[in-house]
């Protein structure tokens, strides 16, 4: 099944659920969504749980938050992560704030569905990926599923869950296949998986760069390079002991990102890393991540300009060849 | 001042001058309640300047009539978002005047568990849905829980309705537009009610308003809008009752606009410096309370002997109110990281200040 | 359909029907310039088939009286802010077609060098200061642009002013209310055109705007508001230039709103399933190119062999600037930090994907 | 000299010096600024140079961004950084996108200046550091000047640079009191400074951090203690030569920061740490950051939930004991 359909049959299967589920967002209704995530849900439910909304991004997050506190259960889709700066007061400021700052007298569960990612040349407007920002912030969950499977299991655990979740989808994904837990599932939030074990180096990533980690790694494995790949599937909460775990046994990690270096995802799995498995390490841990630009339109720029299986490679290769040189002499 | 709205279609008011059970108790009770806020505010700015408060601190002074009349024109089971403007709602709307003082204070008795403070006033029991300390900020979620209202119940009288207070300077952000605009095409249950005091911090409207004169500002969204003296608690009620029933009874939101006058600076630190003598002397003579007093006098409701006896009991209370929140105790350190999430999850962080990213405690 | 606004205040309207300076050759410029528009965006859906376009890509199909009028009473000093749906008044504005082209193809070339593509048009020369994807997120700017020449220059009728463009549904979010106030209240010369086309994607104007007759929408803020139907080249322009010189000539900003219909999908890639066949079939029936050629050659303007070399003309245009775009460059790779900053300073960011934080080469 | 001066006489000789600059922002002019920065200008440049604007933080920003295109060179205040979110699709969607998007054909020489920082129980919503967001995002520059001189060096720099600038300020420094260069004084965008030489080990701050950091290695002093302070100055670029440098030396860092620790400024600086002087570090890079909790209301919440001297003096020590165990017996 696709991630797509995953996606689909997910609010689908949720709606029937709950009846407090009900679906806001931009053209999810008539239109079927931007990219289809909601295809046939307004035929089926009518518009009281499929809404299609003005363009008013701020307005139609915070009329959900609202809604969310009186005990619905609103799933809205923000077309693409890079409008959700529109809605970002009401995500941080408001739905992110309320329960803590209002002494715990309220529950907000939204769950806010969004991809990212570029390499669609869609441009420097369009192709952010900016959930660093939202994963900084407590009070909210921020979930980036991978897979088919764990975007059904990680939608359904946000929809039953009675904070804010952030589900970043990713437009590089929709069309990509997995298998899918028939019935129920759920995956727990704030848990990193291990798509692949392996010996010789780690690498982190989550979202598109975790399909393309497994897959740099699979390939490696015919070169006798064993390389583990963490898949984060969490970004708030951070699931630390399993990536150090991980670096512990293998001494090595590098982490394949797509958005960009300076104050990135990485950058926290970085510290993560060398602080907690500092005994451990062999050699630097690297990151694989976009050319601090805004990115452009034109095929070769954006090629250069956003992280792929290549440079990860070649980063990881380095990371293997590099050795530790003797702490004291080198001063 | 109260010129007819082209768009007013506030509907057939059912309430006479007065309103039904309006004896000599009812407005008392109105005196009293704008009393006790006024005195509330006043301790409030005291306790403000001998460091019991900190943060930021807005007083409702000069809005008592205002706050009165909308809370009265409320029904227990309708909603109300505030500004961070809000101590006299959350008094008028039944909360303990020693809860609110103590939120003040930062205790952990205080109405939002000591944890919002003055701008941030929570009461679920009495569904207060909120101060909120970011301009506008709370007119999408009040627009979201007219959603929700509608969603479950259908127009007529039984329904409940929002009630979404905003400032005069509020109109002028996007959340106003965006927010009315939903109400509008999704005929949503809820009254937005701008609290004109006239400014906004030291600007006034005409100098932020593109249309000063706000309660027209709903033609954008063909959601009717009125204009009433907010220093009338019983024309205030009135308008608010009839934009309540409209909401609940059609599913039509309604613009409200209050006038009214702010008394004192933007927040207890102001000064006000940017207002003349004369305006202040002005402000004095608009002061809703004596004006109230007199009225209740003069058609017999009140004498000045119950005028005397409803000071010296509001003045009581509130002084128990300080006492009481001042000897309530602050929230418990170790209570630090509650209510951050409602659904506990796994790697949830708990580290304070210095700790490692990883307990070193855990084995390795 | 163009029912005068009540807050219209379009001021006296100097041009006769057509307009001075409308001889034959004028009106068959402006046909020429329609359909130099409809064969560009023509050739542009099918190069984006052919992959020759990547991204999203919005055409000005059915919108060419539109671009057209509107850009006729334009001066080349006045300034342009336009949405993503930009092709057409580049074009009309005097860009080459070849470097409209060659930015869709994404060539160094291209009018914005390649880096913006189809919905980021940027032409300096001409005053054109951007196509914008965010929507509403040109409304700001375009209203920053004219506090910039209100700064610089008194009303009059030397004054340059400024036109943003923003479609039906964008006056629904709330950058349109923020600017429209800062404008009004700041005088500025500025007029906004609301480029009504029916549909925000697949949503109509009535189920997304509280007040759909959207020329109606400056009440909020006294700005006078005018509708015209955009499919008449000429009207547009009139009810334009009456607009730009209220603008510059009082500084008074003025909303616009032209009417038009979307021929095709919201971008090449949408099969607009939500369209009956009846709205198709009534929607070619609108089609403002061929009712301006009858037009035309009905006034005497234009004759059928006329018609014909200009269609030919433009044919050869547009085959030429796909040819030369075609053949353009693509933006060397050495160039991808170039403009991400006008003033260099120390340790910018220059590493590709999987390079070192510290250059291995800088000496320890 | 203040902070508060510093930055207020910076702004008075840019109107002097630039017919071009202009000052917008809330209560900016009549109220004389929040935190009256801007006192007294309205009254001297009248209201064309120093303009009030309406409650519209992303109408306002937008606007000057608009006017810097056309070469006004507009110093906006956003009366505090947590406002900002409201003016962030302005700010990161289109100032900082502008120039490179269309191809490096318009200018937006802008200034933002906006002050973050808890400490003064103004609650979750009014208490955040966020700059960490701005400093992610190429096309924008961001600066925090911690001292007096810097606040006129910074500010002055940022006013005459032709791309838009962040200059964070911090309402717990307002008050705070230094020498300041008099006549024309600028400090290089990009540039970290050494406030302190050490030995032992480096701190690396920025903005209010830096002051506690400075504070914290004076006393530390006499105990003998040398600890070196890298105050960043500038995030955005980010000086990794600097931090790198200094670590090399002292071999040992600790990163002290007033946001939240995941994702925060403080995981960029352990992470190029981490990678750039990894041969040289005798012990783990520690944060001190802020607990991850919507900042609560009550003293004795916020004293435990913000990071301070006395936690940084005990991670300090904690780290100078911690040695470096014999890393392959470690496995
Ligand atoms: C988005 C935002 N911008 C600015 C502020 C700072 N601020 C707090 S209150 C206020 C004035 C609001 O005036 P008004 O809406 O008339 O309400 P009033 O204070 O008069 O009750 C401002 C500018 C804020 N809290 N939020
Ligand atoms: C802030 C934002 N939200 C959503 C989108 C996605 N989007 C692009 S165009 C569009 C419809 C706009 O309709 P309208 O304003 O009528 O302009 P038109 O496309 O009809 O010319 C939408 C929703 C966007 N680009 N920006
Ligand atoms: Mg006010
Ligand atoms: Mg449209």
């Amino acid at each position: 099944m696709t991630y797509r359909q995953a996606l689909h049959d997910t609010l689908r299967a949720e709606l029937l659920r709950d009846e407090d589920v009900l679906l806001l967002g931009e053209e999810i209704g008539v239109f079927e969504g931007s990219y289809k995530i909601t295809a046939g849900l307004l035929a089926e439910f009518g518009p009281r749980r499929v809404r299609d909304t003005p363009i008013c991004e701020e307005g139609f997050v915070g009329t959900a938050i609202g809604a969310a506190m009186l005990g619905l259960r609103p799933v809205v889709e923000i077309m693409t992560i890079n409008f959700s700066l529109l809605a970002i007061d009401q995500i941080v400021n408001h739905a992110a704030k309320m329960r803590s700052m209002f002494g715990g007298q309220v529950r907000v569960p939204l769950v806010i569905r969004t991809p990212g990612g570029g390499g669609q040349q869609l441009a420097a407007t369009h192709s952010q990926n900016l959930e660093v920002w939202y994963a900084h912030v407590p009070g909210l969950k921020v979930l980036a599923p991978a897979t088919p499977a764990d975007a059904k299991g990680l939608l359904t655990a946000a929809i039953r869950d009675d904070d804010p979740v952030l589900v970043l989808e990713n437009l590089a994904l929709y069309n990509t296949r997995g298998e899918v837990p028939d019935g129920d599932h759920t995956v727990d939030i704030g848990t990193a998986t291990i798509r692949k074990p392996g010996t010789d180096l780690t690498v982190v990533a989550y979202s598109r760069a975790a399909v393309i980690a497994l897959d740099v790694a699979r390939r490696l494995e015919d070169d006798g390079i064993s390389v583990e790949v963490v898949d984060l599937r969490s970004l708030r909460p951070l699931d630390r002991d399993t990536i150090c775990a991980s670096v512990r046994r293998t001494s090595r990690a590098v982490v394949l990102e797509d958005d960009w270096l300076s104050y990135g995802v990485g950058a926290e799995i970085a510290a993560t890393i060398a602080e907690g498995a500092f005994d451990y390490l062999d050699a630097p841990v690297r990151r694989v991540a976009a050319a601090e630009v805004p990115l452009p339109y034109a095929k070769p720029l954006e090629l250069a300009a956003l992280p792929d299986a290549a440079a990860l490679t070649r980063v990881i290769r380095d990371t293997l060849d590099a050795t530790v040189p003797p702490v004291r002499s080198a001063r | 001042m109260a010129e007819p709205s082209p768009t007013s279609a506030a509907g057939p008011v059912t309430l006479d001058e007065h309103g039904p059970g309006d004896d000599a108790e009812v407005l008392r009770g109105y005196y009293r309640q704008m009393r006790l806020i006024r005195v509330f505010e006043q301790r409030a700015a005291e306790m403000y300047t001998r460091a019991k408060i900190g943060g930021y601190c807005h007083l409702n002074l000069g809005e008592e009539a205002t706050v009165v009349g909308l809370m009265a024109a409320l029904r227990p089971t309708d909603y109300l978002f505030t500004t961070y403007r809000d101590h006299g709602y959350a008094l008028a709307r039944g909360a303990e005047p020693a809860r609110v003082m103590a939120e003040l204070f930062g205790r952990a008795s205080g109405l939002s568990g000591g944890r919002g403070g003055s701008m941030h006033l929570f009461d679920a029991q009495h569904r207060l849905l909120g101060g909120y300390g970011i301009v506008g900020g709370q007119i999408p979620p009040a627009t979201g829980a007219a959603l929700a209202v509608a969603y479950r119940h259908e127009p007529g009288p039984d329904c409940d309705a929002v009630m979404c207070l905003l400032g005069d300077a509020a109109t002028n952000i996007g959340a106003f537009h965006e927010s009315l605009n939903l109400a509008a095409v999704w005929h949503l249950p809820i009254v937005y009610v701008i609290v004109n005091n006239q400014l906004g911090m030291g600007t006034p409207v005409e100098a932020a308003a593109g249309e000063p004169e706000l309660f027209r500002r709903g033609c954008s969204y063909r959601i009717p809008g009125q204009r009433v003296d907010g220093n009338d608690v019983l024309a205030v009620r009135k308008a608010a009752h009839a934009a309540l029933e409209q909401a609940r009874g059609e599913h039509q939101p309604v613009l409200l606009e209050t006038v009214s006058y702010r008394l004192r600076g933007h927040s207890v630190v102001d000064p006000a410096r940017y207002r003349s003598d004369a305006d202040n002397q002005r402000l004095r003579e608009l002061d809703p309370l004596p004006a109230f007093r007199t009225r209740l006098i003069d058609t017999g409701a009140l004498d000045a002997d119950a005028a005397v006896r409803i000071h010296a009991e509001v003045d009581q209370v509130i002084a128990e109110a300080v006492d009481t929140a001042d000897r309530a105790p602050a929230p418990a350190v170790e209570a630090l990281f509650d209510y951050v999430y409602a659904t506990p999850v796994a790697n949830t962080d708990h580290r304070l200040p210095g700790d490692p990213v990883i307990d070193p405690a855990v084995p390795r």
